[in-house]
């Protein structure tokens, strides 16, 4: 061990210099980039942003468009060689399928047109994709820039809607437009900060905690679909697996307050183990609200239920149901430790709760794990009871528009495409963050009470109503029929209310902002 | 380290304790690829899948034995999840995805959370050693090596013949189908014990009012 | 390092003798609440004895902000100690300053001119309209509301604003001196004060409906830290925590002091729920109480400042020569009604220009020693909240 | 009522206890004997015509050349009988009791008014006057191991607490020390 400490350090002293220097070469450039992507960014954010969501979602295509070619030039091979393949393209496929960059090229000549005059570097290009391995390198990619993306911007605009919401502005200055990269500079702060483990504190337990938290909450990302066929591991038990992977968080938390060595941090530790506990029951009760009408546990599938538009999501499909995403939302803020459940980490109470002791990349990981946590279960409704990524008008109309790559561009925007479904997370997001900065805390016993006695019976009620109403739903009756489609056009049209409300209030906010704060505050305030 | 033959002895207990759990796990295991529909036809296994097997395995093995020697609860508890987590990877690999997602949810985070919370809320101190008395131990010890013996006899009687294929998609509802079916009794028995144990526990936490 | 933590001994095992009497007891923990802690508003250090989330005992210590106030007066004149009373109640100088002037005016006979009184009413009533936002926005905060405490902050910025054109400074003013005012108000002021109190009174409500009423911090300070009427008076406490518990008893009312019997206003007490708009659940001497009372004292307030600056007379603002005034050998206990309660001067002269002794009676002080009785068999999140309805600042507490 | 009554009902209930009445100056209050201050402090929050219910503050003041440190109780009368009607008058009073400064022991109050338990704290903690009968006596403002009483007029400010330096400023404008 010394020895191979010694060879790193020889190592070290031989290379380290040029590594520096490499460095030090690349720090002035990183600070010009940054420099010049500044101004550039402050001026055209607006464009910027337009354009990076078209980007994401070109890219997004593209690799849908090739993945898709590739498994149609799987099947296709596989057919003229008389075989047929069940189970396709799932985590137990074999390593190969075994085509080579000329059966890829044949295919790319049926397809014609510029794919045909491109075939002979296409075909090489495209060899690699067949294999698992390298999809599933793709797509660990895209996981863990979408785990590291969303939190950090979560953040930033938490920030913000709480600036908003409290009449300041909140971030401005890192970066320029609208303090864009305040989120990345404090995880640089992060990270370059000591790593502080009290003295007394059970050191590997408190280095291993964050992991417990974090490691998790990327795990849900890997089953979270983000379109029909954006999924990373499409799980026939996606649900469950999700919910049993936030589970597992709670440990994290509850080592941290342990290991802290410190009682504030295991009062957060109690609190939370003690929360967590008895909401994960009318969570998973609630989850099984939609599970109970589409008779699956595959993600998918259920939001493949949904693809009628509007009046046919699942929360308008039942009063059961409708009461019963209210009941998973309020579960869900309080198994995120949202406020007004965030009694784990209150800080007028437990100072920092079981964060009391962390600082650093540690205590930065609490926060990605928590954000992407919210990221989750807002997905998670969004997919039960929201309509996952289908837009308001029904799928069937977009089904007219045939299969062209222009056409499965306008399917993907105004359709069903991960756009959808990333705009209903982050309108849930939203409403999180409003009642967050709304709300005082609850106390402990109020936050059981809430659960046992409200929650818990009223999921319970929820779900036999939706139970007794899906057997209803399988009779023949016509009287019944009409029955179920009334209570979808009237709960559907509450919703509609709601939808359009919420834009009208937002509207009336933004013209009458100077107006609603007060002429005096506009004077004398700084920033106005 | 004041009294290492006392703590020799209990570690050995903790491992026999262990031995019980893998039979434990074992169990579930039959009855996961029963459910599951695997058959013992031959499939191709993968290199990464096997190389996962054995890994995962090998975190089981090491973090049972964590459980077993390691002096702290809560240390013990998160050798625990190990051990836990790590046959939940196992369920996945055998395609077994409903179990593997039920062993995370009610055993990673809910027994596993319940048993570090208990010793949080009853610790004095906030490393606590595990010892209890000899008579217990005796008793525990005569339980855990027939526990032992019958691991055994399921270790020398199971056929391991082949290698198991793997039907995806057909686990939840299969299990659902057997647990209301061939395995009505059981379940309702289990059922009616967690309502007797929630009844006794709301009973004790009562008691003082 | 894992070796000397983990050592067993015989106080860290798990307690087997109770648990075998059936008694399945959780341990209990003393916990230090501050001196450093979130919610405790500055340097409180309170001592916590749990069960669980159950607190069994809370003592309060206090002492870590002492600073040697009442020292200090027996080293200057009065009018170099008004700044020392600034730094009392920080968050309501003014009114310090006023009781500190009064207690020297009545050793020394001082009359103050009526204009110098008039405009003392106004700061008074404005600095007790700040104050009151800083408790509002705090106990928000103590209850996990963020916002609220940044709408409060917004308006009591306005009020310094006020201050800080008449007097300069923002915190610590010392613009209330023996004798009456040490400056005339500046041009327009009054316009300014007039034209905050129309845009102050709407935003009143937005407090209710975003705090004072929400359904969750009625509930978490409802119920909470009942204070009988008694126990309030035995235990010294005074102002809003009084009238909390259902007193309507107000100094500028029973004992009036630069003119205030010739104001209009009234005492709001405490009221149970059910009545006048109060929320069910509310009984009288609770938390929500003491903070229900403070509220609506800020309208009063309001109604004495339109009407003090609708009679600011003309003339002198201040006595004349009250530099070097030699103190009589006497002593005189003045208390005014501050923000938190009665704030109480106990000056003795002994002839000569600086006092043989000033006394402070912080009602903060007094309203803090309730903390052991009113804190016993309450909740871990109830702690905040009594300690945040009973509104001390620790400045004044230690003095 | 006049602070003249209230030492005229003292006066015919107490006799000799009570030593003077200190009416002339801008605090009236009555001068009563330390060994007979717990049934004058009684009888003063009991007496139906009294109700003293309010115990405002204590005040410890040191009269070095007497030799004496006195303590001002003063007290106040909350009408509780119906406590929402609006009263606009008060009753106060305030009592003094001079001690001996070399063994200053005065009867605590602090089971009449539990308000008294941290203002016998302050006068012990910074005047060195002891209250038998108070439940828990110990510093208050100043750490437990500080000492020296430090309103007293011949307090010695230590130049040194723990290995902290401490100056004294304000030696330079108090005249006295």
């Amino acid at each position: 061990m010394r020895i191979l400490l010694w060879k790193l350090w020889m190592g070290y002293r031989i290379f380290g210099p040029i590594i520096e220097l490499l460095m030090a070469m690349f720090r002035p450039f990183a600070v010009a980039m940054y420099r010049m992507g500044g101004p550039i960014v402050a001026q055209m954010a607006g464009m910027i942003l337009i354009s990076a969501v078209v980007a994401v979602c070109v890219g997004v295509w593209a690799h849908a468009m090739l993945f898709g070619f590739v498994d149609e030039s799987i099947l296709a091979t596989a057919a003229s060689a008389g075989v047929e393949l069940t189970g396709a393209f799932s985590y137990v496929s074999p390593a190969t399928w075994g085509l080579t960059p000329s059966q890829i090229a044949v295919q790319l000549q049926q397809v014609g047109g510029v794919a045909a005059n491109m075939s002979g570097v296409a075909q090489y290009l495209l060899w690699p994709v067949q294999f698992g391995i390298v999809r599933d390198l793709v797509g660990l990619g895209a996981l863990m820039g979408l785990f590291n993306i969303i939190p950090v911007y979560t953040i930033w605009w938490e920030r913000k809607v709480a600036g908003r919401i409290q009449s300041r502005l909140g971030p401005m200055r890192v970066g320029g437009w609208h303090g864009w990269s305040q989120s990345p500079a404090d995880g640089i702060k992060l990270l370059l900060k000591e790593d502080l483990i009290p003295d007394g504190a059970d050191a590997p337990l408190f280095r291993l905690a964050p992991y417990f938290n974090i490691i998790p909450s990327a795990l849900a990302f890997v089953a979270l679909p983000f379109g029909a066929t954006y999924v990373f591991r499409e799980l026939d038990v996606a649900l469950i697996f999700i919910l049993g992977v936030l589970g597992v968080e709670v440990l994290g938390v509850m080592l941290a307050g342990w290991a802290s060595n410190n009682k504030w941090s295991v009062y957060g530790a109690m609190r939370e183990a003690c929360q967590m506990v008895s909401y994960e029951i009318p969570l998973g009760m609630a989850l099984l609200l939609p599970v109970v009408t589409t008779g699956t546990l595959n993600l998918t599938k259920i939001v493949d239920a949904q693809s009628g538009g509007w009046f046919h999501w699942l929360v308008f499909s039942s009063p059961f149901a409708f009461i019963g995403f209210i009941a998973f939302f309020v579960a869900s803020l309080a198994s995120c430790k949202r406020a007004p459940f965030d009694l784990p980490e209150a800080e007028s109470e437990l100072v920092a709760g079981f964060l009391t002791e962390y600082s650093g990349i540690r205590w930065s990981f609490f926060f990605f794990a928590e954000y992407a946590a919210m990221f989750v279960v807002c997905g998670l409704a969004a997919i039960l009871f929201l309509g996952g990524w289908h837009s308001p008008l029904p799928a069937s109309w977009g089904a007219a528009l045939g299969d062209a790559w222009y056409a499965r561009g306008v399917k993907g925007l105004l359709f069903s495409g991960p756009v959808w479904f990333v705009a209903k997370c982050v309108f849930l997001l939203y409403v999180q963050i409003w009642i967050r900065w709304t709300l005082p805390r609850i106390r402990i016993d109020q936050v059981l009470y809430a659960c046992v006695q409200v929650l818990l019976p009223l999921t319970m009620l929820m779900l036999l109503g939706t139970t007794v109403w899906v057997w209803a739903s399988t009779s023949e009756c016509e009287t019944w029929a009409m029955v179920t489609a009334i209570t979808r056009y009237v709960l559907g049209g509450i919703g509609l209310m709601f939808a359009f409300a919420f834009p009208a209030i937002a509207a009336y906010g933004f013209y009458h902002r100077r107006a609603m704060v007060g002429n005096l505050v506009q004077d004398a305030m700084p920033g106005s | 380290m004041t009294n290492t033959k006392h703590n020799l002895t209990s570690c050995l207990l903790r491992l026999v304790v262990a031995g019980g759990g893998v039979l434990l796990f074992s169990s579930q295991a039959a009855f996961a690829s029963e459910a599951s529909g695997v058959t013992n036809a031959a499939a191709p296994g993968g290199l990464l899948e096997a190389a996962l097997f054995y890994f995962v395995a090998l975190v089981a093995v090491v973090s049972s034995l964590g459980v077993c020697f390691s002096k702290d609860i809560v240390r013990m508890a998160v050798w625990l999840f190990g051990a836990l987590g790590s046959v939940a990877v196992m369920y996945f690999l055998l395609a077994a995805n409903f179990l593997g997602a039920i062993q995370l949810i009610v055993y990673a985070g809910g027994t596993l959370i319940l048993l570090v919370f208990g010793v949080m809320l009853t610790s004095k101190s906030p490393w606590v050693k595990f010892e209890c008395p000899k008579i217990e131990m005796l008793f525990a010890g005569i339980i855990c090596a027939a526990l032992l013996g019958c691991l055994c006899i399921v270790l020398t009687d199971a056929t391991w013949a082949g290698t198991m294929q793997v039907v995806p998609g057909a686990s939840v509802e299969a299990i659902g189908k057997i647990l209301i079916t061939k395995y009505l009794v059981p379940f309702e028995v289990a059922g009616v014990l967690l309502m007797i144990v929630m009844v006794g526990a709301a009973h004790l936490a009562r008691q003082d009012d | 390092m894992a070796d000397t933590v983990f050592e067993a001994s015989p106080d860290t095992m798990i307690d087997y003798d109770s648990s075998q009497q059936g008694d399945l007891r959780t341990e209990e923990m003393l916990i230090n609440m501050g001196p450093q802690h979130p919610s405790t508003h500055g340097v409180l250090r309170v001592v916590l004895r749990t069960d669980g989330e159950m607190v069994l005992e809370a003592i309060p210590h206090i002492g870590y902000l002492h600073r040697c106030a009442e020292k200090i007066g027996e080293a200057v004149q009065p009018y170099q100690y008004v700044p020392y009373t600034d730094r009392m109640d920080y968050l309501a100088g003014m009114n310090n300053n006023q009781a500190f002037s009064l207690a020297i005016e009545r050793l020394c006979g001082i009359e103050v001119p009526p204009r110098g009184e008039t405009i003392r009413v106004a700061f008074a009533e404005l600095n007790r309209i700040a104050s009151h936002l800083v408790s509002l926005g705090t106990y928000g905060l103590d209850m996990g509301a963020f916002t609220p405490f940044l709408y409060c902050f917004r308006e009591r910025e306005m009020i310094l604003d006020l201050f800080e054109a008449a007097c300069g400074a923002r915190l610590t003013y010392s613009y209330i001196t023996p004798g009456g005012v040490h400056d005339d108000l500046p041009a327009s002021w009054v316009e300014r004060c007039l034209e905050f109190l129309d845009y102050f009174e709407t935003k009143i409500s937005d407090y209710n409906n975003l705090l004072s009423f929400n359904h969750i911090f009625v509930k978490r300070t409802s119920r909470v830290g009942v204070i009988s009427i008694d126990d309030a008076i035995g235990y010294g406490l005074t102002g809003p925590c009084l009238r909390g518990s259902g007193i309507r008893w107000d100094l500028r009312k029973t004992a009036p002091y630069d003119g205030y019997e010739n104001y209009d206003f009234d005492i709001p007490i405490a009221k149970p729920g059910g009545t006048d708009e109060i929320p069910e659940g509310v009984i009288v001497g609770d938390c929500w109480s003491r903070y229900w009372v403070r509220v609506l004292e800020m309208t009063e307030s309001v109604k004495i400042i339109r009407q003090a600056l609708g009679r600011l007379p003309n003339g002198d603002f201040i006595a004349p020569k009250m530099k070097n005034i030699k103190l009589p050998e006497d002593e005189v206990y003045v208390e005014v009604e501050n923000p938190r309660g009665q704030l109480g001067f106990l000056v003795a002269g002994d002839k000569s220009a600086i006092p043989s002794r000033v006394k402070a009676r912080g009602p903060s002080f007094c309203n803090l020693c309730i903390t052991e009785k009113a804190c016993k068999n309450v909740m871990l999140a109830d702690v905040p909240a009594i300690i945040g309805s009973i509104d001390v600042v620790m400045g004044e507490v230690d003095r | 009522m006049t602070p003249e009554e209230v030492c005229q009902i003292l006066k015919s209930e107490f006799g000799e206890a009570i030593e003077d009445a200190l009416l002339e100056g801008a605090h009236p209050c009555a001068k009563v004997a330390a060994h007979r201050w717990g049934e004058v402090a009684t009888f003063l929050r009991d007496d139906s015509r009294l109700r003293f219910n309010l115990l405002r503050s204590i005040t410890a003041i040191d009269m070095l050349a007497d030799d004496k440190l006195a303590c001002v109780y003063d007290v106040m009368h909350i009408p509780t009988d119906a406590p929402a009607e609006l009263v606009t008058t008060t009753i106060i009073f305030a009592v003094r009791i001079e001690v001996d400064r070399n063994a200053p022991s005065i009867p605590s109050v602090a089971s009449l008014w539990p308000a008294a338990d941290w203002h016998e704290r302050e006068a012990f903690d910074m005047m060195g006057i002891d209250f038998p009968g108070h439940p828990d006596l110990r510093r208050i403002l100043c750490c437990d191991d500080w000492v020296g009483y430090p309103l007293r007029k011949d307090y010695d400010f230590p130049l040194e607490y723990h290995g902290i330096p401490a100056t004294t400023e304000f030696e330079l404008t108090n005249p006295r020390h």
